[in-house]
């Protein structure tokens, strides 16, 4: 590969303890591969409960894999990931902070004086539409609101990697085109490196420059990757491309009977 | 009269404090086995202090309490009738010392001097206010702080925290035996009651409600004689006969001590187990002095003490 | 909650029927034989005093001022015990929680350190501390610290994951984790404790004194209690019992202001 | 946490070193000029006896068997004390959560109720309650009650709005509530309280002891103080707390018995 | 209306205290009439932040509305609505449950036998694609397995009004297609009244009787509902017939709008 290499997972296994003592581990993800070059776009699909976020949380250091290394920027990765910035699928912004001190807080934390991290903070809060509530505290939000404050709270430290964990589920068809421009936008200006994942295919396919498919767990493993071949920029007609229909329906086909093959086999896993 | 059976064989009897030398007789009693004698089970409850153990009389959980005299003349200006049946202590024992290096040689020194006591309010208290009283200082000329009798209260003496002190033994010999004090007034001694009181002052009695007496006359009678037994028994004995009847435990802290101890505070036990006239006199004028509700009241001292039991035992014998 | 003048009535209610209880049990004798064979008072005036000569002593303490000497003394070793001790249980807290091998190594010693009792510890107090009010401020320590310092301990281990995981990601140091996920985290277990370590650090300032002293409340009830004086010592309870209000009333004021951002509690069924 | 040996062996250590530092206290003159003329002990034995005293005397007591009786004694009135002033607690400050009205009427009464010293309250509950293991076991409930009391109230106070929603949606009757979602909520809270309440129980208890009894280990330091027996006072201390660490324990048990479901506390940075 | 009203919001208004104590109270929804008959199912679509959610609580009776009236079955609301089933947009299950007693707890509430309750619900777990699950805490399960726990949680109840608060969110399309049969079947089974919020138009189309769509917030009102005409069943090809997208189209148009006016909107509220 010509380019960096900015996550790199070799051979990744992950399990979890199993629900009794007794009862033996619970493989969540098997000899996973992925290679993210710098400035890559990568989103990530499966069906529920595959291990997505397990991956996700494997790549940000918060997870250590049973076997298998993760590599950051070329370095076998110990600890935290600190070159990328996470936006969790569940809810985890401060709840005693309002809106703007939950997204001044990633500049704060960095040394920004507070002044300064509260006044970008607001042209953040503007960017993803939430100007009218920097004050108010997460309890008095909606549930997509909430993940817009989150959205701006990760992006606002601007790192070089991003791990996207359905950052746009709670969010309208609309809002979702106008979050995900807003995210190709700082993408763009400096080749960062995205991991991110969804359940929307379309939506995967008109970010990413590439899209893996994951297949049913447990013990779930890549089934398959596919380059994006439509140019960009793309506009909101990119999904009207018959490049896309074709790419969609490749893709379709191959994760379809994984979710069925999922519903069989939780029949019989843990 | 032997035959007679106790009304209540089995009784509580309180005291504040039991392993103090200011109870022996009871300690003696309990373990030379003069209850048993008599045909009592007494059971022994220690409390924190004299003033509960009283309050435990009122209260009716216990019998029969040895305590301070006293009590019962407070108690008779509450308006509860408690009765004393037997004298155990004729000295108060109690001894104001002043530490050596400051410049307190007499009770008129102690004028803005820092006093412990064992306690705010407690016999320790009015004593030193009685002997400053005698020699013209009013309580307010000098501050009182409670030390408890313990291993506490000699430290604080030894750290320089007070400057005298009015304690009982063995805290008093235990400094005296250190060298660090001086004696400014000694109760434990004949001579120095004379000089202090003019006569004596009882301490320790065994007292009840007067209920009590007149419901259980032979149980009182027998707790009477197992006392006076103990008393006579004291009267003749060495430092060496108690340490040897008393319980173990109470020479573990430093036997030489407790001996010492020992002989220092063996006048101060009642001969005759009878609280002179003049005794009795002594005490309200102690208390008289420094308590506004008992100046106000009227003390019939002839109530406070039941003489014939002691006059029985004594007669058995 | 109707509205706070409602409150106020019912609260005022309570005393009243309390009061009266208290009134008519030690004023009133009450004959039943079954319980015994004279009249008496359901509650012995000699134990209980009665609520007349309470107030009224308590009213003259004020009045004539000889309490207030007393009372500061006692607010001052309280409040000393409470701010040391709290700081403590907090600062303590947090280090253990954060440091597994040191809380897993002290956990039997700082069990074994609360189950001491205090009264016996008192003399050592005394001894290595002095009469002054230190020896008290030392004993209300005691009490409060182990208090607040077993809840901020599971305070900070009650932290949800996520939150924290988020804001490791987000590249806290330590000290800005404590500052910004664990401290406000574990405000509301320490101000739970502080409401009970409010009270407790005033009975260790009390208990202190009660053990040995020259001023304070305790001192002052001590010497009531050597008196049999038991209206003197309600006195001193109800004047402790009014300050111990006044300044939870404080400690309240500080949690509101603090915890503004929680939701309101869950409403009633 | 590397393993279990491991922390053992810290843990002993640090008894070693603490026993160390009271074993050359008390047995070493030093001579510190600046501090005092001649030589003395850092640990003055008077007030300190030594470990080896101390843990002989121990010995003793167990090997001939006069200690377990006093020890059976006042085991016994802990674990009363514990668990009435426990059920009380969770009891009250179950009821006082639920119910704001009550909660706000009655809140200043408990804060003073709190306040109260014990020690002055120790006769009362002797009157009431007589010398058995009753009024001991009253001045362990009062201590233990509110600490548990405070907890348990703000555990119920701070279930999830959401989750409460939800369970109330589902149909559930305020006691279904109670047992489904307040009662296992609030038990991180109450866990956490129960681990001072056991230290508290057994003051409680040695305390009530020591203000008045015939047995217990309480009566048992009592005895020992008035007679300058330092040993007797230290070694009975040290009894207390290896017992106080055997409730504690099982206490953990229980708590990780019934909190299973918790997710692993947050991972240390 | 010759069908009973299961579910009526007349002039409903809901408003949220300000952010601080002088700021005027925000008016999240203003003038809100819907009327839900039985056995009909409706879907509301709208922007983020627009007060679905807060519409959903005022019909569980969770919100007093400042103003107008809720009515189910033709009574007025006062205090629960112990009629309806809620699933909530946010975590909800009982963390101190496994999945399997999370599910059971619904009917053990209402006096069925613990054994019973649990077979039932084992059942349940099965419908949700969940069997081999059963023993887990929540904190154990993906996102995604987390909401059918909380789907099978609320239908085992079989109440008779359903309200659920994008139920589907966090599951992948195909998963989604089997929730969504899985909820059309057992609504045609005994003529539930539903009431279905979801950010998904074609989600909304393919399922529901009628489509309400709200307007941006605040004091967000209903700007429009469609009758969908497309006769049921409707299987999954529903989406590629011309009455599905012109439908589409219609309702598009009027929503498209929304979210960019909700922005500007946004700026000057609160
Ligand atoms: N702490 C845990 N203990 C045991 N199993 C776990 C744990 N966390 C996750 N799992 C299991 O690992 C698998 C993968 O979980 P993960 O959260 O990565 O799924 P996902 O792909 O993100 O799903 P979703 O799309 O629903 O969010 C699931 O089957 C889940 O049950
Ligand atoms: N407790 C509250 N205090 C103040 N404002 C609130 C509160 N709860 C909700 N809001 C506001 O009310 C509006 C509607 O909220 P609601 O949760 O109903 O939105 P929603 O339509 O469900 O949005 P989403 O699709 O993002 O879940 C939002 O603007 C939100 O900020
Ligand atoms: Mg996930
Ligand atoms: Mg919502």
């Amino acid at each position: 590969m010509a380019q960096a290499c900015a996550v790199g997972l070799r051979d990744i296994s992950i399990a979890f303890p199993g629900a009794s003592r007794a009862a033996s581990p619970f493989v969540a993800v098997q000899g996973v591969n992925l290679d993210l070059v710098d400035g890559e776009f990568v989103a990530i699909v499966g069906p529920t409960g595959c291990g997505k976020s397990t991956l996700l949380n494997a790549a940000a250091g918060l997870l250590k894999p049973a076997s298998g290394t993760v590599t950051i920027h070329g370095k076998a990765l110990a600890g935290l990931n600190r070159a990328a910035g996470y936006l969790f699928q569940a809810e985890a912004l401060f709840p005693w902070k309002t809106a703007l001190d939950n997204v001044a807080i990633g500049l704060e934390v960095a040394g920004t004086d507070t002044d300064e991290a509260r006044a970008r903070a607001r042209k953040w809060l503007a960017r993803v539409g939430l100007a009218a509530f920097a004050d108010r505290y997460p309890h008095q939000l909606s549930g997509g609101q909430r993940k817009r404050v989150g959205l701006a709270q990760v992006l606002i430290r601007d790192p070089k990697i991003l791990l996207m964990d359905e950052p746009f589920g709670p969010l309208d068809a609309q809002t979702r085109q106008i979050m995900g421009n807003l995210l190709l936008d700082l993408w763009s200006q400096d080749r960062k490196a995205v991991m991110f994942v969804t359940h929307d295919l379309e939506e995967a396919i008109s970010l990413a420059d590439r899209v893996v498919i994951m297949g049913a767990g447990p013990a779930s493993r890549i089934i398959g990757q596919w380059r994006v071949p439509i140019p960009r920029p793309r506009d909101i007609d990119v999904r009207l491309e018959p490049a896309f229909h074709h790419l969609h329906r490749e893709i379709w086909a191959a994760l379809k009977d994984e979710v069925v093959k999922g519903y069989r086999q939780s029949e019989v896993a843990s | 009269q032997p035959a007679a059976k106790a009304e209540k064989p089995k009784l509580t009897l309180g005291v504040g404090g039991k392993p103090l030398l200011y109870y022996l007789p009871l300690t003696i009693a309990e373990r030379k086995g003069f209850f048993k004698d008599e045909g009592l089970d007494v059971a022994i409850n220690d409390f924190g202090g004299g003033a509960k153990s009283l309050q435990a009389l009122i209260g009716g959980s216990i019998d029969v309490v040895t305590g301070a005299y006293e009590h019962t003349i407070r108690m008779q200006a509450k308006g509860q009738d408690i009765v004393s049946v037997i004298e155990l202590g004729r000295f108060p024992g109690i001894v104001l010392v002043a530490r050596k290096d400051r410049p307190i040689k007499s009770v008129k020194d102690l004028k803005g001097a820092k006093i412990g006591v064992t306690a705010p309010g407690s016999s320790t208290n009015f004593f030193v206010n009685f002997l400053m009283a005698k020699d013209g200082l009013k309580p307010d000329d000098a501050s009182y702080v409670g030390v408890g009798g313990g291993a506490s209260a000699v430290a604080q003496m030894k750290r320089g925290e007070i400057d005298a002190m009015s304690n009982l033994d063995p805290v008093i010999t235990k400094l005296e035996d250190d060298g660090d004090v001086i004696i400014l007034a000694d109760s434990r001694t004949e001579s120095g009651n004379e000089k202090i009181f003019g006569g004596e002052n009882p301490a320790a009695v065994l007292y009840m409600k007067r209920d009590f007496v007149e419901q259980n006359p032979v149980t009182t009678q027998k707790l009477v004689n197992a006392f006076y037994k103990a008393l006579q028994w004291l009267k003749t004995a060495t430092p060496e006969d108690v340490a040897a009847v008393v319980p173990e435990e109470y020479l573990l802290g430093d036997k030489t001590l407790y001996l010492n101890a020992v002989k220092n505070s063996l006048p101060i036990y009642s001969r005759t187990g009878l609280i002179p006239e003049r005794g009795m006199k002594n005490a309200l004028n102690m208390l008289v002095e420094f308590d506004p509700e008992l100046k106000a009241a009227k003390i019939d001292l002839a109530k406070t003490f039941d003489g014939s039991f002691v006059a029985k035992a004594a007669a058995a014998k | 909650m109707r509205n706070r003048f409602t409150l106020f009535t019912l609260q005022v209610l309570v005393a009243v029927v309390l009061i009266a209880i208290w009134h008519f049990g030690s004023t009133m004798k009450v004959n039943i034989p079954a319980l015994s064979p004279k009249p008496f008072y359901p509650l012995d005036p000699f134990f209980f005093s009665t609520p007349l000569a309470v107030f009224e002593r308590t009213f003259k303490d004020f009045y004539t001022g000889v309490i207030w000497y007393h009372l500061g003394i006692t607010l001052l070793e309280t409040m000393l015990a409470f701010a040391i001790g709290a700081l403590g249980g907090v600062l303590v807290g947090f280090w253990f929680a954060r440091k597994a091998v040191i809380a897993a190594v002290f956990d039997p010693y700082v069990k074994m350190a609360n189950a001491l009792p205090r009264v016996v510890l008192a003399p050592i107090f005394a001894l290595w501390l002095g009469l002054g009010i230190w020896s008290k401020v030392a004993l209300g320590v005691t009490l409060v610290f182990f208090i607040v310092f077993f809840n901020v301990y599971q305070g900070v281990k009650e932290v949800s994951p996520t939150l924290l995981a988020n804001a490791r990601m987000l590249g806290m140091s330590e000290r800005q984790l404590m500052r910004n996920v664990f401290w406000p985290s574990a405000l509301t277990w320490m101000f739970s404790s502080l409401h009970t370590a409010v009270g407790f650090a005033l009975v260790g300032a009390v208990v202190g004194e009660y053990l040995g002293s020259a001023a304070g409340l305790g001192y002052r009830i001590h010497q009531a209690e050597g008196v049999f004086d038991v209206t003197g010592v309600f006195s001193g309870m109800l004047v402790l019992s009014i300050f111990v209000i006044i300044i939870d009333t404080l400690v309240s004021a500080i949690e509101n202001r603090l915890l503004v951002w929680r939701p309101a509690p869950a409403a009633q069924a």
